[in-house]
């Protein structure tokens, strides 16, 4: 358990060391070493949990199965990528006054506490706390939305933060339901009636029709910050108005560990249920918002606002397989929600150099990357074909498995998948090409980029496609037996 | 071994006969066509006196012409006469129609006009173009109908091969085949489209707007010229051997017996002079046409052709 | 139930429940700014009492703490700060538009109804005192989201969010006698960063848009043309 | 199967090799191209040891899934078709060092300034060489993967780097346009075949090719199952109508990546179709033929007619190879009727008439695409009407080109006719079926086949009449030189294979024995039952068909012929054109490739968007000082198919865009009534 204290205490200090802290250069780079050691930790728990198994800390408190101990570890590393993107991409916003240092301080611990936020979320026990996480991670990324200040970032800041405090707020109230369920049967010793492991244990007493309601309550909730149709609107706002970095831990991490808080709440449920309603409604959730994410792309101006709409698209799709139930297809959702996360966050840190070097977001502006700055197109194109599902990399293999699964249980439903991924690539498509290729504009100049963050991810993601190494297949096999109690095939 | 060996001797002899004979045949269509315009008409050994004046001239060449355009005139020549080796003109048991089949036969021509219209657009004249563009459109109409009547043809004697089509067609006896009918008709139509002649096109004349195939050939003189003309000549020879043999082979000559030989040579000289005369008489009866008038005429062609066809299947698959 | 066969202070709760609906009411009817938040710190102080209520017949010590807590941050402190933002502003004394409030009451009281019909099955499993109570927060929470939707200025939609966060709070209490208590703290927490981050967020509204007409924040959508 | 890995393995290398070529561009032009030239070899090789031994192997890679490894097998059909891509391949890497010198002085941007510093620049030598090498080595993973999962990834992996390269001279928006309908097509026609094989896996329970093999299909799911394949590989084929981004995409590229596209590309759709008809789905049901002789011969129809009305020379090679795509796709719908009717025997004739054609087009599809690129190369003009008289300027490539064309045309001895001929003779074999329909309807195919290679005919004599005969147009074209020595040195090696291909179909056909024999059990006993001289598809009774005596004897007439002429040299006189005495002659006078094809347009009128201009200046009444004509050939699909399916998703679209209208009340509305919905829903 040594290591989860570590997990946990390095990024709280952090938030207190770098509000303190005046000089943001040096922010930076603490930033980066804060973020490095919680990676070390989360890498060393992993090794413990992948060695020992599952373990329940003292106090119950925490709880690290094969679940989301994984999640943490991709979270602890994608936050640090993004770091390190960070540094001097903020630097460049500070050289072009767009933020002042005192709000880098701001910036910067706040970055940790987003982390903090998340890890609490993924590895406590306490549904309760679960949800305080939740709302703590709303609450940490809100002012960095608005960081520039922009009557847009003010906007979309304000409908992130009522959206998400509203629904956050039905969440709570599943969470009370849920206790009041597990309390009358658990009685006297009311502080376990929350543990999500006694909660599981006891899953099949629960009385159904109280958690029945309480998931709906949980779904809007969460589903909120997962950013499902029609609870989504806030998520395009949020994630194209913040600083790109916070754009790239929005849509990597957070939506993850939403649908992780989802998740969670679908085993208990069904536990108690013994029917499929908790995964229908996350089908039907997830298909509705593919779909229609899937045509907004076609609609957009804006390239950051463009990719969070796949970011929907995306979640959509692993609610779908979440949904679906069966082994293959969680295996395959827990394999797209890794992929996701890597692909989606280098394509923002691309997208955020692309923004800085033309100086717009405005896709119609943005000409010719190859020619003026060749690291920044090609990545953005490579990202662009990943995760748009093209092989070798790693987002067609699991939308190969969510297909594959979909036709082996619901076979009609594969139309609407297969037409939703063609039409989602030409939405994708027609943007993104003119903006890599063709004849740049004046006054498009090349910036200091660090693409190291993009190359790892692509790397990655491109390993998880050619071959999903050994000790992460197990992982995910664990954790799908976990979550749909069967191992696929 | 030695049957063999005779038979190859006679395809070689009979390809020569076919060459041989080939201008007399179209001397004679001049004739009768003379006599039917009561005209002049100049004597019947006329071609050979052209063909030996033409060998004998110095070539005239277009300074901008290219070996392409010098080597067109061989190869159109031997295309076509390699069509007449495969196909039987007094005798059915012949070698070299297993050489090439009517497929092939078709090929030969088609090699043949492929070289003669790169060669008159060789030069880059106007009239060249011209000619080689309407070829090729007359030509690639044509082809579609004349497959489809062969068709009907080779599918009642199942074979592609003519020899042997023609003994079917021997051992069947005579049996009145609509199919036939119609792909005799269609047969006949193309004939007269590919070998150039009245209403598609008009070998008599050199005016722009009516010429097809003259067109072509503008550019040439001497043996070049030569070669070409006689080609054509043999083209022509082979359409109405094909007609002949194919619908009435009777008379033609079973095993190579001398007196056989001399029946077929016979019979075949009177069935062409039949023919001739009917080609003398429909060129003489009919105007050359608009040459947008001639897609409609192929057509039409092609039209009897799949009706034959549609005979076949419908009523002769008893048969 | 009938409330005659209950206890004094169970009775109690039972009207102080019924209060806290009737705020929600009063809060959806209410106009101008300045009544709102008095209404919204009275919902927190009957909130409170009814936590206390709650802990005197359960007699759970730690209810005593969160009905403290309670009324210190939702009865004072948050209703405080909007009162002091407002002044700041200059618009304690606005006064906007509600599009067919008796309507929206109407609304207000067919959602009570349906929360009841919803609530039913679980409020037959209770066994507690305050069993139909669910009915009652749930129908708390959906007012306040109702308030949000109806009304255009930042402050009244600050102030439904700060009553739905009631009415959950209600819910807990009132049906499973408080949640534990590290949960409790941090739900407090957050409702005070939240209350603190939307005093933040109005002046930053106002300097952007300069109002506080939530309807004017329409830069971000995909209408376009 | 060591051979293949060798031959992907140097593919790859090649291209990881070629990255260095932006600073070293001799790199690119000697080692990458090296390497891929030993990548061609090797998978010539490859595939002609399984075409000799007729034998499989198989392999599996510990790779993919944790528990759908990566399986791979090498049987004659694929061995057969690696081959085909050696080839092609080998030629291209002759071809491109000479090629590539295009690529490495700096090119004028269109549409900016003089003085700006950004006027020049220089394509990338190493992305080409990359994708290239990716390029390769995906066709050729294609060929060996032996589970959908395998197929799948290298199908797409050859999509995206030709993709790539179709994007290569990005600065041009045409390029840029038809890259993304390209890329497009390919995912649309992927998820399709994805689909496909899920409907198989789905009763075979499995992934791997051997499952599918096994599974019990009803026949409405596998006629279901077909349908979709057809669909998919039809796509990438460039199947009418799904043929659009065919002209488009396979121009746009470098010449000879177009010489691969149009080459081999289409054959691996090709490899696929019959990979999953013959040997996946295994029973064969005769509708299915039929869908595909008629899809075949639309294909072939529009798609010569539609390359006949081109002018720029690239655009009508790639329709040309729909054409071509469409008598495979013939000879594969005949196969399947004759098979599925219970007469294996003319079946296989069919199978290896489409077999053999495409192995013929790609050879001269390849040799064409290489000498149109030696043109380009040096005139830098695509447009016919701009070329001419090169035959006197590049006489080595216009010979090479000459002899593609007459292959292309099917006129014998060459190749193109000996695949066509076989096709035809497996139509002529009708009489045997049952079906009345069958037997009046396959026929009008046959003819319209004629009518097809006779159109191509035409095609190709406009082709080359305009580009290489009679006189130069433009001052470019008038100082063409002739190509470097590599570039010859491939197209002679494809000039001959078209020559070698024709004469010994035989040969060719002893080759493609086992592939029948795997995939029809039945080896085709009676093509060569007369020893290699004769081709007797059926029986010699029925047809026969002796290329090397038809050569023989045309070497002999002409021979004969100039010996007989040139006895005694009378001598030749040159003069000026005559043209009917009126003299005058300009360039300009000539037959340009739009006044050619004029009779042919007017004719098929109805098949083509045509929209022909003519403003006349007239300076007096009845007096016109000048004309200016031009003239447009649209693609009916376009505005049949494509365009309402775009417009259908972008107004969807702009219905959905409503829901976010900006207004956060009304989003609050919405979680509001979900809440209510659901929980109506559940209580």
């Amino acid at each position: 358990m040594i290591p989860l204290y570590f997990l946990l205490w390095l990024p709280l200090a952090g938030v207190l060391l770098l509000a303190l802290l005046p000089s943001y250069r040096l922010a930076g780079h603490l930033n980066i070493a804060i973020s490095a050691a919680t990676f070390a930790a989360s890498v060393w728990l992993a090794w413990d949990v992948l060695h020992t198994g599952p373990e329940l800390s003292r106090g119950n408190l925490f709880y690290i199965d094969a679940f989301n101990v994984y999640l943490v570890a991709l979270t602890a590393f994608v936050g640090l990528t993004t770091a390190i993107f960070s540094r001097p991409y903020m630097q460049h916003e500070v050289e072009r006054g767009r933020v002042g240092p005192r709000r880098m301080r701001l910036y910067h611990s706040m970055y940790q506490g987003f982390l903090f936020a998340m890890l609490l979320a993924l590895t406590t026990n306490n549904m309760g706390v679960l949800w305080v996480a939740m709302e703590a991670a709303t609450l940490t990324t809100v002012l960095l939305v608005s960081l520039y200040r922009t009557p847009e970032s003010v906007e979309a800041a304000w409908k992130y933060f009522i959206l998400c405090g509203v629904g956050i707020a039905q969440a709570l109230f599943g969470t009370v339901l849920l206790y009041f369920a597990a309390e009358r049967r658990l009685g006297p010793d009311r502080g376990r009636a929350l543990l999500w492991n006694v909660l599981h244990n006891h899953a099949a007493q629960l009385d159904p029709a109280v958690l029945t309601i309480a998931f709906v309550f949980l779904l809007v909730g969460y589903g909120t910050k997962v950013g499902l149709v029609p609870l989504h609107n806030w998520l395009p706002d949020a994630h194209s108005e913040g600083p790109t970095p916070m754009s790239a831990v929005l849509s990597g991490l957070l939506l993850n560990v939403a649908l992780y808080a989802l998740v969670r709440v679908k085993m208990l449920v069904d536990g108690s249920l013994h029917t499929a309603l908790a995964g229908h409604l996350m089908m039907g959730f997830g298909l509705l918002s593919f779909l229609v994410a899937v045509l907004f792309l076609h609609r957009q101006h804006d390239i950051k606002r463009m990719f969070s709409y796949s970011s929907i698209e995306h979640m959509g799709l692993m609610t779908f397989a979440f949904g679906i139930g069966g082994a293959l297809a969680t295996f395959a959702a827990l394999l797209h929600m890794t992929v996701h996360s890597l692909t989606k966050s280098s394509i923002f840190v691309t997208v955020g150099h692309a923004a800085q070097l033309t100086g717009t977001q405005r896709i119609e502006h943005i000409r010719g990357l190859i020619r003026t700055q060749p690291t920044v197109g090609w990545g953005l194109l490579a990202g662009t074909l990943a995760i748009a599902g093209f092989p070798p990399f790693g987002v067609f293999m699991s939308e190969f498995l969510v297909l594959n699964a979909t036709m082996k249980s619901w076979p009609w439903l594969t139309l609407p998948l297969l037409l939703g991924l063609a039409v989602a690539f030409a939405g994708l498509f027609r943007y993104v090409q003119p903006m890599v290729y063709g004849i740049p504009p004046p006054g498009q100049v090349r910036v200091r980029a660090n693409m190291l963050p993009v190359a790892i991810h692509l790397a990655l993601v491109l390993w998880l496609g050619l071959s999903i190494p050994l000790f992460l297949a197990h992982w995910f096999e664990q954790a799908t037996q976990l979550i749909s109690g069967s191992l696929p095939l | 071994m030695a049957d063999q060996l005779t038979g190859w001797l006679f395809a070689v002899l009979q390809t020569l006969l076919f060459a041989g004979t080939a201008p007399l045949l179209s001397g004679w269509i001049k004739r009768l066509k003379c006599h039917l315009q009561n005209r002049a008409a100049p004597s019947l050994f006329q071609p050979y006196r052209d063909l030996a004046k033409l060998f004998g001239k110095n070539v005239v060449l277009a300074q901008n012409a290219s070996w392409l355009f010098r080597v067109a005139p061989y190869v159109v020549f031997g295309a076509i006469l390699l069509a007449a080796s495969a196909v039987p003109l007094v005798a059915i048991p012949l070698p070299t129609a297993a050489i090439a089949d009517v497929i092939v036969l078709a090929g030969f021509f088609a090699l043949a006009r492929f070289f003669q219209t790169l060669a008159s657009m060789d030069i880059g004249t106007t009239f060249g173009g011209m000619g080689a563009s309407r070829e090729v459109t007359v030509a690639s109409l044509a082809e579609p109908a004349m497959l489809m009547a062969v068709f009907t043809l080779t599918m009642t004697a199942s074979t592609t091969n003519l020899s042997v089509a023609m003994q079917h067609i021997l051992d069947a006896g005579l049996v009145l085949r609509p199919s036939f009918l119609f792909a005799f008709l269609s047969l006949a139509m193309v004939a007269v489209a590919e070998t150039g002649r009245i209403p598609v096109d008009n070998p008599e004349t050199h005016l722009e707007l009516t010429m097809l195939h003259e067109a072509t050939v503008l550019e040439y003189s001497a043996r070049h010229l030569a070669l070409i003309d006689w080609a054509g000549m043999i083209k022509l020879m082979i359409y109405a051997v094909l007609i002949s043999d194919i619908f009435l082979p009777w008379g033609i000559a079973r095993q190579l017996t001398l007196p056989a030989v001399a029946v077929g040579v016979v019979a075949v000289a009177a069935k062409l002079a039949m023919l001739a005369v009917l080609l003398a008489l429909w060129e003489t009866v009919l105007a050359k046409m608009r040459l947008f008038r001639v897609p409609q005429f192929l057509g039409f062609a092609f039209l009897l052709s799949l009706l034959g066809l549609l005979m076949h299947v419908i009523l002769e698959s008893a048969l | 139930m009938h409330p005659d066969n209950l206890g004094v202070f169970s009775q109690g709760i039972l009207v102080s429940a019924a209060l806290v609906l009737f705020t929600s009411f009063v809060m959806l009817a209410q106009a101008r700014i300045q009544p709102l938040i008095y209404a919204f710190a009275w919902q927190g102080a009957l909130l409170s009492v009814t936590t206390a209520l709650v802990a005197l017949v359960s007699g759970h010590a730690h209810l005593y703490i969160s009905a403290l807590l309670t009324f210190g941050l939702k009865a004072l402190l948050i209703p405080w700060m909007l009162y002091r933002l407002t002044q700041r502003l200059h618009i304690q004394f606005d006064v906007e538009i509600v599009s067919h409030p008796s309507l929206t009451l109407l609304a207000g009281a067919v959602l009570v109804v349906f929360c009841y019909y919803v609530a039913l099955p679980v409020a037959q499993l209770s066994t507690l005192v305050t069993r139909n109570t669910i009915a009652v927060s749930m129908a708390t929470v959906l007012l306040g989201m109702l308030l949000m939707i109806t009304r255009r200025t930042a402050v009244a939609q600050v102030i439904g969010f700060m009553s739905i966060e009631n009415g959950l709070f209600f819910a807990a209490v009132a049906s499973t006698y408080g949640m534990p208590m590290i949960v409790e703290l941090g739900v407090a927490f957050d409702v005070l960063v939240a209350a603190v981050l939307f005093g933040v967020f109005f002046f930053q509204i106002r300097s952007s848009i300069d109002s506080l007409d939530v309807d004017r924040l329409d830069r971000l959508s995909e209408k376009g043309d | 199967m060591l051979l293949a890995y060798g031959a992907i393995g140097a593919a790859l290398l090649s291209g990881v090799t070629a990255l260095a070529a932006d600073r070293f561009p001799a790199v690119l032009r000697w080692i990458s191209f090296t390497l891929l030239g030993l990548c061609g070899l090797g998978a010539v090789a490859a595939g002609g040891m399984v075409l000799l031994t007729g034998e499989r192997m198989t392999a599996q890679l510990p790779c993919g899934l944790p528990w759908l490894n990566w399986h791979l097998r090498l049987d004659p059909l694929s061995g057969f078709f690696m081959a085909i891509i050696g080839i092609a391949v080998i030629a291209v890497s002759l071809y491109g060092p000479g090629y590539a010198l295009e690529f490495q002085r700096p090119v004028r941007m269109p549409g900016t300034g003089r003085d700006d510093s950004r006027e020049h620049f220089r394509p990338s030598l190493a992305a080409l060489g990359l994708f290239t090498g990716v390029f390769v080595a995906g066709m050729l993973a294609v060929l060996l993967a032996d589970d959908a999962f395998v197929f799948m990834i290298s199908w797409e992996l050859m999509s995206v780097s030709s993709y790539l390269l179709v994007a290569y001279q990005h600065q041009h928006p045409a390029n840029r346009h038809a890259a993304f309908l390209y890329l497009l097509q390919a995912h649309v026609g992927a998820l399709v075949i994805l689909l496909a094989f899920g409907v198989l896996a789905g009763f075979g329970g499995g992934f791997t090719f051997h499952a599918m093999r096994t599974a019990h299909l009803t026949p409405a799911w596998s006629s279901l199952a077909f349908a979709l394949a057809l669909f998919g590989f039809g796509m990438k084929a460039g199947m009418v109508p799904l043929h659009a981004w065919l002209p488009e995409a396979h121009p746009a590229a470098p010449s000879h990546i177009s010489a691969l596209m149009s080459g081999v590309m289409i054959k691996v759709a090709i490899y696929g179709l019959i990979r999953f008809a013959f040997d996946l789905l295994g029973q064969l049901q005769w509708s299915w033929g039929l869908a595909t002789l008629t899809a075949g011969t639309a294909t072939a129809l529009l798609g010569v007619l539609y390359a006949l009305a081109q002018n720029d020379i690239k655009r009508l090679l790639a329709y040309s190879s729909v054409e071509n795509v469409g008598i495979i796709f013939m000879g594969l719908g005949l196969s399947m009727i004759f098979v599925a009717t219970g007469h294996p025997a003319i079946g296989v004739v069919a199978l290896l008439a489409a077999l053999y054609h495409s192995l013929n087009h790609a050879v001269f599809k390849t040799l064409l695409f290489l000498g149109v690129g030696a043109v380009v190369y040096r005139t830098h003009e695509r447009d016919l009407d701009h070329l001419g008289g090169l035959i006197r300027r590049m006489p080595a490539t216009a010979l090479f080109v000459l002899i593609g064309c007459l292959s292309i045309a099917a006129l014998p001895p060459f190749n193109g006719f000996a695949s066509e001929w076989l096709t035809l003779q497996a139509a002529l074999q009708v009489p045997v079926l049952a079906s009345g329909v069958l037997r009046s309807i396959i026929p009008i195919a046959a003819a319209l086949l004629a009518l097809t290679s006779a159109l191509a005919a035409a095609t190709f004599v406009k082709v080359y009449g305009v580009a290489f005969l009679g006189q130069a147009r433009t001052r470019r074209v008038a100082h063409a030189r002739e190509v470097g020595l590599g570039m010859q040195a491939a197209m002679a090696m494809l000039a001959l294979l078209c020559l070698a291909l024709g004469v010994v179909p035989t040969a060719v056909i002893r080759l493609l024995e086992p592939v029948t024999q795997d995939l029809l059990r039945l080896r085709p006993a009676a093509a060569t039952v007369r020893g290699w001289l004769w081709l007797t598809p059926v029986s010699p009774r029925v047809a026969s068909y002796s290329a090397p005596l038809v050569v023989a004897a045309m070497v002999l007439t002409l021979l004969a012929g100039y010996l007989l002429m040139h006895w005694r040299r009378p001598g030749v006189r040159r003069v000026p054109p005559w043209d009917c005495g009126f003299g005058g002659l300009t360039t300009r006078m000539q037959y340009t490739s739009t006044a050619f094809t004029q009779p042919v347009r007017r004719v098929f009128a109805p098949v083509w968007h045509t929209d022909e201009r003519i403003e006349k200046h007239e300076v007096a009444p009845a007096r016109i000082a000048g004309l200016r004509y031009q003239l447009h050939i649209g693609d009916w699909s376009w505005t049949a198919l494509y365009e309402p399916i775009g417009r259908a998703v972008l107004a969807a679209a702009r219905r959905v865009g409503r829901i976010q209208a900006g207004n956060i009340r009304l989003y609050l509305a919405y979680s509001f009534f979900t809440l209510l919905l659901l929980l109506w829903l559940i209580s």
